[in-house]
């Protein structure tokens, strides 16, 4: 089962309307690759599930600019102008979670289950509108599990079954979204023979990937962000 | 010369980290607490994103496009280190293995509530991981300057933003006073050699419990 | 010479499985369907116990300490295998990438009901990953003998036994018939050369959907 | 911080009542010397949390034979007949969990959450004395997380700040049990210099780990299990 594919046909399974999980926290794991041939497809009334927006101009924040994106399920948007202004413009709508609660959802869709109690959040505005529940004395709030159409991950590393390999913090959400998506789309830096990656140290077993894009010379956008070396 | 006022907060704060200890730094002058931090503690330093261990920002040219912290600085690493995905990140701050997360503020309630992630209509940017860790973190230390832009109190009454977590915070450290949270109320535990007991009550709008014993400084 | 039953069973179940698939085998003869596996199809085995690429049951010389399959026999791997632990192990299951699970059976009502785990007051030995893997498989193939050990049907009206899981299963290959479960009732599909259709009805204590057109021989 | 403590020291904060959990899946990932350990130091009325109880005389089998343990939550106890024996003749309650079930309710307790809601069992006997929710209209049963005083597990390699690698299938439970109590013991096979782990391919990262004991030459119940081998 090679699931190795071009760019093109990997994308073109995203339709309308659906919704759609990006990997990273900032540029690492973000795959740049994907969201330009999703940018290029056209595709609109995206819901896109991802920590935060990426920054003005880059990774997602392009589809969200492009007015493809109707609505956000993020973390956090401190580093986004452009988008929190979209979003005091109603241009998009947006939910925030708690960073952590963002990738549990995720995970616990990913794991087949429905939902997960927990307590953070539960004396603030965000116990708000959720199902309010008390196990074994503890009182917690119900948090729905979150799945997608499709995932976009990017991994460091991967071979033609799908198993992938992250490096560093460009691990971050990608093995979650992994398991999240009716359809996972990953861009790999680099495809290795099948079997030469040590199978204790695959972080993503090929059964969760539907389909490997190897994108080849990074562009710039993988680069180092110069506004962010502080040192 | 003494040194800014963000400074001696951070290398105040250094001093609450016990060896060997897992410790959070949020943006800002809790960050800065890395200019100070004695390296024989073999401190861990866990970052959101899935890093155990990180050291410092680092420069241009040691800078990994793959290694940045959660404010998105480049950084590089201590021995021993360890990078995992965002569930077990949080899975270590919820689960009770973070032992000191230091965080800034914008109010600061008598009885310990944090409020700093938000300013309705104003500043709205989600909360990122700061609600985890202020309401899981063994141990809570606020790192802030007493007083607003404005020169008004942080440390007032009851919060007026929305809240982070209610009743999270056990120490509050200001570039004036350390001062902890001891049974729902505020207690005055150390006075900076620049500040009076005077400025320090007026620039605190809440109760704040003064021992009746010369307090140490710092 | 005809094969044994068992083994005929697993001939026919191997026929089930399409290239690139993931694929669970439960002990008995599910595991015997390895015999019969067509390793051109690339099919990936799963092991509850962690593994994604499991082969066969290996002999004493290449059996590794630290490498069994869920019923405690020592295996080998094919080529791209991966290792993880028993959470991601059991989200693989629950999540949707388990393509077919195959599994033994007590007993099978005429909804597609599967009782496979306890006789009460008699074999109460704890559910293991079964009830997982049959609620939770997008496909879900029992290969049992027709009948049971004393020749009673093993698919009846309704189960007797607790369910592992209700209206879970989609085929049934025994060594007389292969029957699907089409909209809560029980259709025949094809005929083993050596039985014959009075044989099966005769050992199916449940309503049986027969095609009125030559049905296939396995 | 350096976690190296011998098994004697280890295993001496575990006292008489309390709630352990045990890795390992069959003979792999089982900490047969920290068992060894706490059998010896005679502790008695545990709460042991364990997929399985090894098989008769082996492992946490010898721990509940010597009457040591009041109470196990497991998965599946077909390979010990002698525990089964025990359980209908009430020397041992047991408590049956769904494999995945077991494991989640660990990674949940770990994860600092309350519970979760699943619908494995749920047209079963095991649905019964389980809390009911529906959720988005999905129906489901609440799952409390599970937390221990102490956990035990086996890895391969560990540092001096307690990073563990697990080895092929003896990786198993062992990773959540590694989250979900208040102390952590881990037996390791070897220890090496801490910095010489890559760091993307630690299973177990310090932080969750209190005590590290190296084992040394293995036993003879590491090894094959002979009636297992099976070609």
């Amino acid at each position: 089962m090679n699931k190795v594919t071009n760019i093109i046909d990997a994308i073109s399974i995203i339709k309308d309307g659906q919704t759609i999980m990006v990997g990273g926290f900032g540029v690492p794991g973000t795959p740049f690759m994907l969201i330009e041939a999703l940018l290029q497809q056209g595709t609109r009334h995206l819901t896109l599930i991802k920590n935060e927006a990426n920054e003005p101009h880059l990774g997602v924040s392009k589809l969200i600019e492009a007015g493809r994106v109707d609505r956000l399920i993020t973390s956090h948007l401190g580093l986004n102008t452009t988008v929190l202004e979209l979003m005091h413009n109603k241009k998009i709508a947006v939910e925030f979670n708690p960073q952590g609660i963002l990738v549990e959802r995720i995970r616990c869709g990913g794991a087949g289950l429905i939902g997960f109690i927990s307590d953070i959040g539960i004396d603030t505005v965000l116990s708000q509108n959720k199902q309010a529940i008390t196990l074994n004395g503890q009182k917690g709030v119900v948090e729905s599990a979150l799945r997608a159409d499709v995932a976009m991950i990017h991994a460091a590393v991967g071979d033609d079954l799908g198993n992938l390999v992250y490096e560093k913090s460009a691990r971050n959400f990608n093995p979650a979204m992994a398991t999240a998506a009716d359809i996972v789309i990953a861009e790999v830096e680099s495809i290795v023979n099948t079997g030469s990656l040590d199978p204790d140290t695959i972080h993503t077993p090929s059964a969760f990937v539907d389909r490997v894009v190897e994108i080849g010379k990074l562009q710039d956008e993988y680069g180092i962000l110069e506004h962010h070396v502080f040192a | 010369m003494s040194l800014p006022s963000r400074d001696k907060i951070a290398r105040r704060a250094e001093q609450e980290i016990i060896a060997g200890q897992v410790v959070n730094l949020g943006i800002g002058i809790p960050t800065l607490i890395l200019k100070y931090l004695n390296w024989e503690k073999r401190v861990q330093i866990h970052s959101e994103n899935g890093i155990l261990g990180m050291q410092s920002h680092c420069s241009r040219e040691t800078a990994d496009r793959n290694l940045i912290d959660a404010g998105g600085g480049y950084i590089d690493l201590v021995k021993g280190a360890s990078f995992f995905d965002s569930s077990l990140s949080f899975a270590l701050v919820r689960g009770g293995r973070l032992d000191i997360a230091f965080l800034g503020a914008l109010e600061i309630s008598a009885r310990g509530d944090l409020a700093n992630w938000m300013i309705p209509g104003k500043y709205t940017p989600g909360i990122g991981g700061g609600m985890e860790l202020a309401q899981k973190a063994r141990r809570l230390i606020i790192t802030t300057l007493h007083t607003n832009r404005k020169g008004q109190p942080k440390i007032i009454e009851s919060c007026n933003l929305p809240l982070t977590a209610k009743a999270c915070i056990d120490r509050i450290i200001t570039e004036l006073a350390v001062i902890d949270v001891v049974d729902d109320q505020l207690k005055l535990v150390e006075i900076a050699e620049e500040a009076t007991l005077e400025e320090i009550v007026e620039k605190t709008d809440a109760p704040l419990m003064i021992p009746d014993r010369n307090l140490p400084q710092f």
